[in-house]
C-alpha cells in the first residue's frame, strides 16, 4: 500500500493511545510526564502530516514547531514541580502523594 | 532533502553496524574467565560501601533545565537568523527583543545564584573548645 | 626559658603527689614522671599557663619497658610480674622556646593513661598508635581504634617484646 | 563540667557520628588504596553530600612496614637502612636525623667535613623531595607536563648522589659518626653545575605551573590552615610555616653546622588568597628550593678538608638513656626517639614522622570542600605514605 | 566589572605563556636514554648485585654479621693443615667455604657486608639486569666447589680429624671427644649480635 | 561527488548510501583515531622531553594497532552489578553519535556525506544521543565513579553546547546559510574570505568583523574543547578524582569504542572549527589544480587542506592538554555560564548589528 | 513498495513499539531509554513527511534535551539503592481496556474519514521558510514565545532551587 | 569461549601467524595499573618519566584495572594491603601479567625477618610472571623486567603450549 495520510496519522493514533495508557497506568510521576510526551509528539505527527497533505502551507509545521517549544517549556516546569514534590513527600508515586495530602 | 537524510540514516546503520561487529568479532578472540572478584565493581580495590545512588547533586538538574530553556530558544533563533536581514532592522529587532528577553533570564538566574555550581561551603578549621573552660584557645 | 627542675617545682606545687619524680641521672635528657590518670590535667596546665605555654607536642611514644620479672609461682608456674608500659611525652613551647619530657607509667595488665588527645589534637594519632602497637588503653580517648594494623587484627599488639608472630592471617602466611 | 564528662560527650558524639556513616543519606566513597592520586596506598574515606564533603576519614597503615620493631632487633648501624626506607623520598635526611640522635645519644662530635657534606646531600635531597611534591601536586591538579619536568630534575639530583654513594634512592650513606664514602672527586663541580642549570628551570615551573590562571583557582583559597590550629595539630615544616608561622628547627633549635648559613625561612603571605592556602603551601616549596640552592651554593664552597669516617666508632653501644632529636626534614619535624639500655641495639625507637603528624589535619582541612579539593589539599600537604605508616 | 575583565585576561595571558614554554620544549631534545639500545656508563660507586670473589674470601662471617637482613649464609669446612689456600694477596685461609649463599630476591643493597670484609673480596657490581622468571634462581651461589667436592672436603676433615683425635688418644691416655665438624649455619640461624 | 559515483555504478541508492557511508569510517575515522593516539602519545612525549613511543615501528607508529589489537584480545568484562543491555548498548550509542557528525561534513567540494541544508545544526542535535550514551554507561556502570563522571559529562556537554551553538548563529546570522558545504564555498579563495576576517565580504563592516570574529573562534574553540572533554575541561574523566568517569568500568572491545568515538570526536569539533571559520576545505592559497588545469587535483587539494586544518586544531587541542591543569567542576561551570554564555551573547547582537551596515 | 515505504514501515516500527515499552517495562530508566527511540523514530517521520527543520528541532529539544532532563529527573527523584528501578502501575486491565476502545474508535474514524489529500513537493529546505513565516505572519507569537519560556525559566529556576 | 581460550593442536600455518600477530599486539602494549605501593613505586614512576619513558614501551598507565594488561606490584605488600592487591588483580581482564619489582614485592626484602605486617612476596597471593631484583631495582632494572616480560609472552601461545606439554608427556 502507497504509504499516506492514514499511515502517519495511525502512528500518531498509537503513539496517542500508549500515551494515554502510560498516563493512566503508572503511579510514577516521571512516568506519567512521559506519557505526556509521548502524546505531544502524536499530535506533532498530525500537525505535520497535515502540513504535508492539507493545504496548509508550513503552518502546520510551525504550529509542530511551537509545540516542540511548548512541550520543553513544560516538560522543564513539570519535572519542577515533581522534584518539588519529591522534596516536600520524598515519593514520587502519584497515589502515594494524594493520601499523603491530608 | 530526503536522500540526505537517507545517506545520514546510513551512517548511523554502519556506525551501529561497525560497533557491533567490532565487539562481536573480539568475542572470537578474546578469553572469559569470569569470577566473582572479577565481576565486582571497581572502588580502588575496596569492597564498595553502598550504593552509588544515594543522593546527587541537585545542580545537575538546575543545570539541565536552563540548558532545556535555552536550547528551544536556539532552535526559535535559527530560522531568525536565517531570514533577518531581508527585514531589515526591524527583522533585527525582533530577534533582539527576543534575545533580549532571553538575557534577562539570564540575567535573573544569575543573580539568584542559581548559575552556580555548588560553592564550597567551607569551614575553616577552628580549635576545638577547650576541655576546661569552654573557650576558644587564642595562642600565643 | 625553663630548666626542667623549674616546671618540676612549678607542677609539683600544683599538683602535688601527682607528679612522682624527676630522673636527670640519666645522659641527654631529664624527664618528669607523673600519675598516668592525671596527666591529661597536668598537661593542660603546661599549656595554658602564663608562664610555660606548651603549646606544641613533639612527640608521644609508648614504650614496653619490658622490666618484669620473672617470679615463679607455688605451682611451678612462671608469671612476669611488675612489668609496666610507659608513655614519653615530649614538650615544648614555641614562644617561650623550653621543652620539658613527661612519663607516665601504667602497670602491663591494666595500662591506662588518660588520653591529652583533645589537648594537643595530634595526639590522637599519636594515642591510636600506642593503642595499637603497644596496647597502652587511652581514657576519654575520642576514637581509639587500630590505626596502622588491619582493623580486624586479633593477634595482640606487635610492639610489645614478648609479642608472637601469628602462623597465618586471612589464609596469608606471615612468618617466611 | 567537669574534663571527664565533657570528653566523654565528646567522645560518645564523635563515635556516633562515625558509626552513622553508613546509614546516613550520604554518599559514601573510597578515594584509595589504589587511586592515581593518594600518592600511594593511603585511603580516604569520605563522606559526601552531592559533591560537598562532609567528613573524610583516612585509613593508614597500608603500608606498615614495622619500622620501630627492626630497630629493636638491628644494631645502630643496621638501623640505618631502615631509616631511608620511612620517607623514601628524603631518605638523605631520615638518615641525617638518625645519625644526629644517636650522636647525641652517644655523645660525639663528627668532624666539620663530614657535617658539611651532611648540610649539602640534605639541602639536595630537600630539592629533590620538594620537586618530586610539586610535580606531583601538578598531577593531581590534571597537568601532567611540569610533573615530568620536575622528575627531569631530580634526576640530576639522583646522578650527583648516585656518583656519591652508588644508590639513587635509599642511600646508607649518612653514618653514625660520619659517612659510608668521601665525596666523589667531581662532586664540587658537578653540583655547582647543577646549581646554575637549575635556577632557570625554577622560573620555567613558574611560569607554566605557578601561575597559571587554572592553577592558582584551583588552589588559592582552598584548605586554608590557619596558624593557631596548625600549631595545635602539629603540624610542622613548610605546612606550618605556609601558615604564617616562621618556625624552622633549622634555625630555632639548630643542628649540624646550619647556624653558619646565612638563608631564609620563607613563611606564607597569601600573595593569591588566604594566608595558609593550597597555594601558599606549594609556593612556599617552590621558595626553599630556592633557600636550599642559596645553602648549597654557600656550603659547596668552604667544605674543609678532613677525613669522613674518623668518628665512626668501631662498636656503636651508647650509655643507658634515652634522647629525643628533631631536625627539619623537607616535610618538616622528623623527631627520633631512641631509648638505650647499654646494649648495641636500641631498646626502643619511636619516629615522629612529620607526614604522620601532617595527615592528621586532613579532615578539618577539607570540610566543607569539594572532592576535586580533597586532591589539592592532600597534594598540597605533601605526605609520603611510607613515613605515615613507617 | 574590572575584575571580571581581569580574569579573562589572567586566564589568556598565562595560558598563552603556559603554551609558550610547552611549545619551546617541542623542539628541545629529548632526555631519555634509550635503555636497551644505549646502557650509559654507570658511575664506579654503583651499588647493585653482589660479587663475592671466592678465591679470595675466607669464611670469615663478617660480612653474614654485617648484614642486617641476615641473608648472607655461608656455610665452612677447615681446610687440612696440609692443603695449602691463599688469596689472592697470599693471606692463608683456613677454611674451605662450602655454601656462600645471598638471596638477592631479599638484598637491600646497602652495601653493609662490604665494609668490614678483611679481603674486600665482597663487593658490589653494576650489574642490575637479573630478573628472573621464577624466584629460586634469586638465591645466588657463589661457592665454587662442587658437591662432590664438598663432600670430599668433609670426609678428608672427619678422617684427619679422626686420625688426630686417634693419635691424641694414643698420646695421652684420656680420650678426648672428637671435635665435631664447624657446624653449617642455617640462613636463619646467622644471628646478629644484639 | 562520490555518491553520484557509486549510484552510477551500482545502479542502487541503497548501495551507494551503505558505501558512501562505510567511506569516512575505513578512509578517514579509523586510520585517524589511530594516528592521532599515536600523535597525541608523540607530541605529549616532546613536550616533555621524552620520546614516545618508539619500540614498534619507526618511532612507534604502529603503536596504536598493537593496542587496538591488544585490546581485542581482551577479556570483557561485565560486573554483575552492571545493568547488562545498558552496558552494551552505551558505547553504540555514543558511536553513533559521534559517527553520524561525520555524515555532515564536508571533506572537500566532491565528498560529503550528506549534502544537509541544516548542517550544523544536525550535528548540534547528533551530539544529544552522544550525552545520552554517556548517561547510560555511567548509570549501567552501577559505579560511584561512573556515575558522577557521567553526570558531569551531561552537565558540561549540554552546557558547552549553548556557546557552539550561539556562535554558529553569528555564522548563520553573516552567511544565512546553515549548510557547511555551502559555508565552505563562500570563504573561496584567498584566506582573507575566511570567516575569522570577515568573510567574502569586503568594506567597513569587514574591518569591524574581525575582532568579534577572533572572540567568536575563541568562544567555539573551547566550549568544543570541552564538549569533547579535553583538558582542561576533562573533569568527568580526571584522573586523579575518577579514576576514569563514565568508562572506567569497560574493558576490552568496549572501551576501545569509547576511546575511537573521543578521537573522532576531537576531529569532527575541529572540522567544524575549521568549517565555520577557516575556510573548510578551501585552500587559503589557490589551487594547484586550477593552475595546472588540473580540475580533478582540486578535491585531493582540498582533502589535504581540510585534513591539514582539521589535524591543527586537533595539535591544538593536544597542546593545550599538555599544557594546563584541569578545571574544578564549579569552575568549569562558571566558565560557561558567566563566561562564555554573555560574551557569546553581546558578540551575537553586535555582529547582528554589524550585518545591518 | 518503494524505499520510502519501507523506511516509513521501519521508523513506524521503531516509534510505536518503543513507546510501547516504554509504558509498559518496569523499569524507569528503561522506560526513558526506550524514549529515546522513540523520539528518534518521530525524527525520522518528520523528515518522511518533509519537516527536516522539525525533525532537527525534535532531535535537539527532544532528545538532547527533555530525555537528560528526564533522566536528571529520574535519578534525583527515586531513592535508588538498585539498578533496577521499579515503578508501580496500577489498574492495568481497565487502563489497557479503556485505551484499547479508545484507540478502536480513533482507528474507525480515521478509517472513514475521506481526507482530502493534496500531496505538496517534498520541499528543499524548510527552515527558510519557517524563518520568513515566524517574522511575518508569527512575530508576535515568536515574542510571546520568548515571554513564556522567560517565565518558564524562572518559574521552573525557582521551583527547583527552593 | 574466544580464540585465547581454546588450545589448538594442529600446526596451522595460519594459526601460527595470527599468534604470533596477536602475541605482538600484546607485548607491545602493555597498559599499567597505575598504582604505586612504596619507594619502588618512585623508581618507577622515575621510569615513566622522561630520563627512561616507559612510553617507548607502549606502557602507559591506566587509572582503572579494567583496561590495563600489566600490573607492577611495587614496593612493600603488607598485610592490610594484600587483600586489595589480590581484588585489584583479580578486576583486571585477562589476559593479564604480573611484575614484581623490588626485594620487598619478590619476598618481602628487609622486612623479611622481622616484619610482622609485611606479606613475603606477593607471589603468596598472586602469580608472578617476572621478578626484578633490586631494593629499588634501577629504572633500567625495571625496564629490562619488562623486556624479559615481553620475551616470555612472545614465547607463549596456546599452540606451542600445548605442542610441548604433548611432547613431554609423550
Ligand atoms: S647489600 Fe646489604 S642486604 Fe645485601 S647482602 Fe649486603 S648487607 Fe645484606
Ligand atoms: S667478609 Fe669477606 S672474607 Fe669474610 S666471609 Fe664475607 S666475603 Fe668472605
Ligand atoms: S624493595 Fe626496597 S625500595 Fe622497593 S619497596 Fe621494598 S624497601 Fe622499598
Amino acid at each position: 500500500m502507497e504509504v499516506g495520510l492514514n499511515h502517519f496519522l495511525f502512528v500518531s493514533v498509537c503513539l496517542f493511545s500508549l500515551g494515554i495508557f502510560g498516563i493512566v497506568t503508572r503511579k510514577n510521576a516521571v512516568m506519567v510526564l512521559m506519557g505526556i510526551e509521548l502524546i505531544l509528539n502524536s499530535a506533532n505527527i498530525n500537525f505535520v502530516a497535515f502540513a504535508k497533505y492539507g493545504n496548509f502551507g508550513y503552518q502546520g509545521q510551525i504550529v509542530a514547531l511551537f509545540v516542540i517549544i511548548l512541550a520543553a517549556a513544560e516538560a522543564a516546569i513539570a519535572l519542577a514541580i515533581v522534584l518539588n514534590i519529591y522534596k516536600t513527600f520524598s515519593t514520587v508515586n502519584v497515589d502515594e502523594i494524594d493520601t499523603m495530602k491530608d | 532533502m530526503l536522500t540526505d537524510f537517507g545517506r545520514i540514516f546510513a551512517f548511523m546503520l554502519i556506525a551501529v553496524v561497525f560497533v557491533v561487529i567490532a565487539v562481536l568479532a573480539a568475542k572470537f578472540i578474546r578469553p572469559s574467565r569470569p569470577s566473582k572478584e572479577k565481576l565486582m565493581t571497581y572502588e580502588c580495590g575496596e569492597d564498595p560501601i553502598g550504593s552509588p545512588w544515594v543522593k546527587f547533586n541537585i545542580r545537575f538538574y538546575v543545570v539541565a533545565l536552563i540548558f532545556l530553556i535555552f536550547d528551544v530558544e536556539i532552535v526559535l533563533l535559527i530560522p531568525w537568523a536565517l531570514v533577518y536581514k531581508e527585514f531589515g532592522f526591524g527583522g533585527f529587532l525582533i530577534g533582539a527583543i527576543f534575545l533580549f528577553l532571553l538575557g534577562l533570564g539570564m540575567a535573573y538566574e544569575w543573580r539568584k545564584g542559581d548559575l552556580e555550581w555548588v560553592k564550597p561551603k567551607v569551614i575553616p578549621p577552628v580549635l576545638k573548645k577547650n576541655p576546661v573552660t569552654n573557650e576558644v584557645e587564642v595562642q600565643a | 626559658m625553663k630548666t626542667a627542675q623549674d616546671i618540676f617545682n612549678i607542677l609539683k606545687e600544683k599538683f602535688g603527689n601527682s607528679v612522682l619524680e624527676l630522673v636527670s641521672t640519666q645522659p641527654v635528657e631529664p624527664f618528669i614522671t607523673v600519675n598516668p590518670l592525671v596527666v591529661n590535667k597536668i598537661c593542660l596546665f603546661l599549656r595554658d599557663n602564663e608562664e610555660l605555654l606548651f603549646d606544641n607536642l613533639m612527640n608521644l611514644s609508648g614504650v614496653d619497658d619490658a622490666n618484669g620479672k620473672t617470679v615463679k609461682a607455688e605451682d611451678g608456674t612462671s608469671k612476669v610480674e611488675g612489668a609496666t608500659l610507659s608513655v614519653y611525652y615530649h614538650i615544648e613551647s614555641t614562644s617561650l622556646k623550653h621543652k620539658v619530657v613527661l612519663k607516665v607509667s601504667a602497670p602491663v595488665e591494666k595500662p591506662d593513661v588518660e588520653s591529652v588527645a583533645l589537648i594537643w589534637r595530634h595526639a590522637d594519632w599519636h594515642e591510636r598508635e600506642a593503642y595499637d602497637l603497644i596496647g597502652l588503653n587511652f581514657l576519654n580517648h575520642p576514637d581509639l581504634r587500630r590505626i596502622l594494623m588491619p582493623y580486624d587484627w586479633e593477634f595482640g599488639h606487635p610492639l610489645r617484646k614478648d609479642y608472637k608472630d601469628p602462623e597465618f592471617y586471612l589464609g596469608m602466611k606471615v612468618p617466611y | 563540667m567537669s574534663i571527664e564528662v565533657e570528653e566523654k560527650i565528646s567522645k560518645l558524639t564523635e563515635v556516633q557520628k562515625r558509626g552513622n556513616g553508613l546509614r546516613t543519606e550520604h554518599m559514601v566513597l573510597n578515594m584509595g588504596p589504589q587511586h592515581p592520586s593518594t600518592h600511594g596506598v593511603l585511603r580516604l574515606e569520605l563522606e559526601l553530600e552531592g559533591e560537598i564533603i562532609k567528613k573524610v576519614i583516612p585509613h593508614i597503615g597500608y603500608l606498615h612496614r614495622c619500622f620501630e620493631k627492626h630497630a629493636e632487633a638491628m644494631t645502630y648501624p643496621q638501623v640505618v637502612p631502615y631509616t631511608d626506607r620511612m620517607d623514601y623520598l628524603g631518605a638523605m635526611y631520615n638518615e641525617f636525623g638518625y645519625a644526629v640522635a644517636v650522636e647525641k645519644l652517644l655523645g660525639i662530635q663528627v668532624p666539620e667535613r663530614v657535617d658539611y657534606i651532611r648540610v649539602i646531600m640534605g639541602e639536595l635531597q630537600r630539592i629533590a623531595s620538594h620537586l618530586v611534591a610539586l610535580g606531583t601536586y601538578g598531577l593531581d591538579i590534571g597537568a601532567f607536563t611540569p610533573f615530568l619536568y620536575c622528575f627531569r630534575d631530580r634526576e640530576k639530583i639522583l646522578n650527583l648522589f648516585e656518583i656519591t654513594c652508588g644508590a639513587r634512592l635509599l642511600y646508607n650513606y649518612i653514618w653514625v659518626g660520619g659517612l659510608s664514602h668521601d665525596i666523589h672527586p667531581d662532586f664540587v663541580r658537578l653540583t655547582k653545575e647543577f646549581v646554575t642549570y637549575f635556577k632557570p628551570n625554577i622560573k620555567e615551573l613558574n611560569d607554566l605551573l605557578t601561575n597559571n590562571k587554572i592553577f592558582i583557582d584551583r588552589t588559592a583559597n582552598v584548605g586554608v590552615l590557619p596558624k593557631e590550629t596548625a600549631i595545635n595539630y602539629g603540624i610542622s615544616g613548610p605546612n606550618l610555616r605556609a601558615s604564617g608561622f616562621k618556625w624552622d628547627i633549622r634555625k630555632d633549635d639548630t643542628y649540624s653546622v646550619y647556624n653558619k648559613f646565612d638563608f631564609d625561612i620563607p613563611v606564607g603571605q597569601g600573595l593569591m588568597g588566604t594566608v595558609g592556602d593550597c597555594w601558599d603551601r606549594y609556593y612556599l616549596r617552590v621558595q626553599e628550593m630556592e633557600q636550599s640552592l642559596r645553602i648549597i651554593e654557600q656550603a659547596i664552597d668552604q667544605i674543609p678538608e678532613g677525613d669522613v669516617s674518623s668518628a665512626i666508632p668501631k662498636r656503636i653501644k651508647p650509655p643507658v638513656g634515652q634522647v629525643y632529636s628533631r631536625v627539619e626534614n623537607p616535610r618538616g619535624e622528623l623527631g627520633y626517639f631512641i631509648i638505650s639500655n647499654g646494649g648495641t641495639s636500641p631498646f626502643r625507637v619511636k619516629v615522629k614522622g612529620p607526614s604522620f603528624v601532617n595527615l592528621g589535619i586532613m579532615d578539618e582541612l577539607s570540610r566543607g570542600h569539594m572532592v576535586a579539593d580533597i586532591i589539592a589539599i592532600l597534594g598540597s600537604i605533601d605526605i609520603v605514605l611510607g613515613e605515615v605508616d613507617r | 566589572m574590572r575584575e571580571y575583565f581581569k580574569n579573562i585576561w589572567a586566564a589568556v595571558f598565562t595560558v598563552l605563556v603556559g603554551m609558550k614554554v610547552t611549545f619551546k620544549h617541542l623542539f628541545v631534545p629529548a632526555v631519555t636514554i634509550q635503555y636497551p639500545d644505549v646502557k650509559p656508563k654507570l658511575p664506579e660507586r654503583e651499588r647493585n648485585r653482589l660479587y663475592v670473589n671466592m678465591d679470595d674470601c675466607i669464611g670469615c662471617d663478617q660480612c653474614a654479621r654485617a648484614c642486617p637482613l641476615g641473608i648472607i649464609n655461608i656455610e665452612t669446612v677447615k681446610a687440612l693443615p696440609t692443603e695449602d689456600l691463599k688469596t689472592s694477596q697470599g693471606r692463608k685461609k683456613a677454611l674451605w667455604v662450602t655454601n656462600f649463599t645471598i638471596d638477592f630476591a631479599k638484598c637491600c643493597y646497602c652495601q653493609l657486608c662490604v665494609f668490614p670484609c678483611p679481603t674486600e673480596c665482597i663487593y658490589m657490581t653494576d650489574v642490575y639486569e637479573f630478573s628472573e622468571y621464577e624466584r629460586e634462581n634469586l638465591i645466588y651461589n657463589f661457592s665454587t666447589l662442587t658437591p662432590e667436592e664438598i663432600e670430599q672436603k668433609k670426609t678428608n676433615l672427619s678422617l684427619f680429624e679422626a686420625e688426630k683425635a686417634k693419635e691424641k688418644a694414643a698420646k695421652s691416655a684420656a680420650a678426648p671427644a672428637p671435635a665435631k665438624p664447624v657446624p653449617p649455619a642455617a640462613p636463619t640461624e646467622t644471628k646478629k649480635e644484639n | 561527488m562520490t555518491y553520484d559515483f557509486f549510484y552510477k555504478l551500482f545502479g542502487s541508492q541503497v548501495i551507494a548510501a551503505i558505501i558512501q557511508s562505510l567511506l569516512p569510517l575505513f578512509v578517514f575515522i579509523l586510520p585517524f583515531a589511530l594516528f592521532a593516539v599515536w600523535l597525541e602519545r608523540k607530541v605529549s612525549a616532546h613536550m616533555q622531553d621524552r620520546l614516545g613511543p618508539m619500540r614498534v615501528g619507526w618511532h612507534g607508529w604502529l603503536q596504536t594497532v598493537a593496542d587496538i589489537l591488544k585490546l581485542i584480545q581482551k577479556e570483557d568484562i561485565i560486573a554483575t552489578a552492571n545493568d547488562k543491555p545498558l552496558f552494551n548498548l552505551a558505547p553504540v550509542l555514543v558511536f553513533v553519535g559521534t559517527y553520524a557528525a561525520f555524515a555532515a561534513i564536508p571533506f572537500t567540494s566532491a565528498f560529503i556525506g550528506s549534502n544537509l541544508d541544516l548542517g550544523v545544526f544536525f550535528i548540534v542535535a547528533v551530539s544529544g544521543f552522544v550525552v545520552a550514551g554517556i548517561l547510560m554507561a555511567g548509570w549501567a556502570s552501577n559505579n560511584k565513579y561512573s556515575l558522577l563522571g557521567a553526570m558531569r559529562s551531561a552537565a558540561q556537554i549540554i552546557s558547552y553546547e549553548i556557546p557552539t551553538v550561539m556562535v554558529i548563529i553569528t555564522i548563520v546570522m553573516i552567511t544565512g546559510t546553515l549548510n557547511l558545504n555551502t559555508l565552505s564555498q563562500l570563504q573561496t579563495g584567498h584566506f582573507w574570505n575566511w570567516m575569522i576576517f570577515g568573510g567574502p565580504v569586503f568594506g567597513v563592516s569587514k574591518f569591524l568583523m574581525i575582532p568579534f570574529m577572533i572572540i567568536s573562534f575563541g568562544i567555539i574553540y573551547i566550549s568544543t574543547l570541552a564538549e569533547v572533554n579535553r583538558t582542561p575541561f576533562d573533569i568527568p574523566e580526571a584522573e586523579s578524582e575518577l579514576v576514569s568517569g563514565y568508562h572506567t568500568e569497560y574493558s576490552g572491545m568496549k572501551f576501545a569504542m569509547f576511546f575511537l568515538a573521543e578521537y573522532a570526536n576531537m576531529f569532527a569539533v575541529s572540522a567544524i572549527v575549521t568549517a565555520l571559520f577557516f575556510g573548510g576545505y578551501q585552500s587559503p592559497i589557490g589551487y594547484i589544480g586550477h593552475l595546472l588545469g588540473l580540475p580533478w587535483l582540486v578535491p585531493i587539494e582540498q582533502l589535504f587542506w581540510f585534513t591539514a586544518k582539521g589535524l591543527f586544531f586537533v595539535f591544538v587541542q593536544m597542546w593545550l592538554r599538555w599544557t594546563l591543569p584541569r578545571l574544578r567542576v564549579d569552575q568549569l561551570m562558571t566558565a560557561c555560564w558567566k563566561y562564555l554564555i554573555p560574551i557569546a551573547f553581546a558578540d551575537l547582537i553586535i555582529i547582528g548589528l554589524i550585518t545591518l551596515i | 513498495m518503494s524505499l520510502y515505504d519501507i523506511i516509513f514501515y521501519l521508523f513506524a516500527a521503531i516509534t510505536v513499539l518503543s513507546a510501547f515499552f516504554v509504558v509498559t517495562t518496569r523499569n524507569i530508566v528503561y522506560s526513558a531509554y526506550y524514549l529515546l527511540f522513540t523520539f528518534f523514530g518521530v525524527a525520522g517521520i518528520y523528515v518522511l513527511l518533509g519537516a527536516d527543520f522539525i525533525a532537527v528541532t525534535q532531535l535537539v529539544v527532544y532528545v538532547g534535551g527533555i530525555l537528560i532532563l528526564l533522566l536528571f529527573g529520574v535519578m534525583l527523584t527515586n531513592k535508588i539503592t538498585n539498578v533496577q528501578i521499579k515503578t508501580g502501575t496500577v489498574k492495568l486491565a481497565p487502563a489497557a481496556v479503556g485505551v484499547a476502545l479508545l484507540a478502536g474508535t480513533l482507528f474507525a474514524g480515521l478509517l472513514n474519514t475521506n481526507w482530502k489529500t493534496f500531496v505538496a513537493d517534498v520541499p528543499a529546505s524548510t527552515a527558510h521558510t519557517l524563518g520568513l513565516l515566524l517574522l511575518q505572519q508569527y512575530a508576535v507569537v515568536f515574542e510571546l514565545l520568548g515571554i513564556l519560556l522567560l517565565i518558564a525559566l524562572i518559574g521552573a529556576a525557582s521551583m527547583a532551587r527552593k | 569461549m574466544g580464540l585465547l581460550d581454546k588450545q589448538f593442536t594442529n600446526d596451522s600455518i595460519v594459526i601460527a601467524k595470527v599468534d604470533d600477530l596477536l602475541n605482538w599486539a600484546r607485548l607491545s602494549s602493555l597498559w599499567q595499573v597505575g598504582f604505586g605501593l612504596a619507594c619502588c613505586a618512585i623508581e618507577m614512576m622515575a621510569t615513566s618519566a622522561s630520563h627512561y619513558d616507559f612510553d617507548r614501551f607502549g606502557v602507559i598507565p591506566r587509572p582503572s584495572p579494567r583496561q590495563s594488561d600489566v600490573i607492577i606490584i611495587s614496593g612493600t605488600v603488607t598485610l592490610k594491603m594484600a587483600t586489595r592487591i589480590k581484588r585489584l588483580y583479580e578486576q583486571m581482564p585477562d589476559p593479564k601479567y604480573v611484575i614484581s619489582m623490588g626485594s620487598c614485592s619478590n619476598s618481602g626484602g628487609p622486612y623479611w625477618e622481622h616484619g610482622y605486617h609485611v606479606l613475603k612476596g606477593v607471589d603468596r597471593i598472586i602469580p608472578v610472571d617476572v621478578y626484578v631484583p633490586g631494593c629499588p631495582p634501577r629504572p633500567e632494572a625495571l625496564l629490562e623486567g619488562l623486556l624479559k616480560l615481553q620475551e616470555k609472552i612472545r614465547n607463549h601461545s596456546s599452540r606451542k603450549l600445548i605442542n610441548s606439554e604433548v611432547k613431554k608427556s609423550a
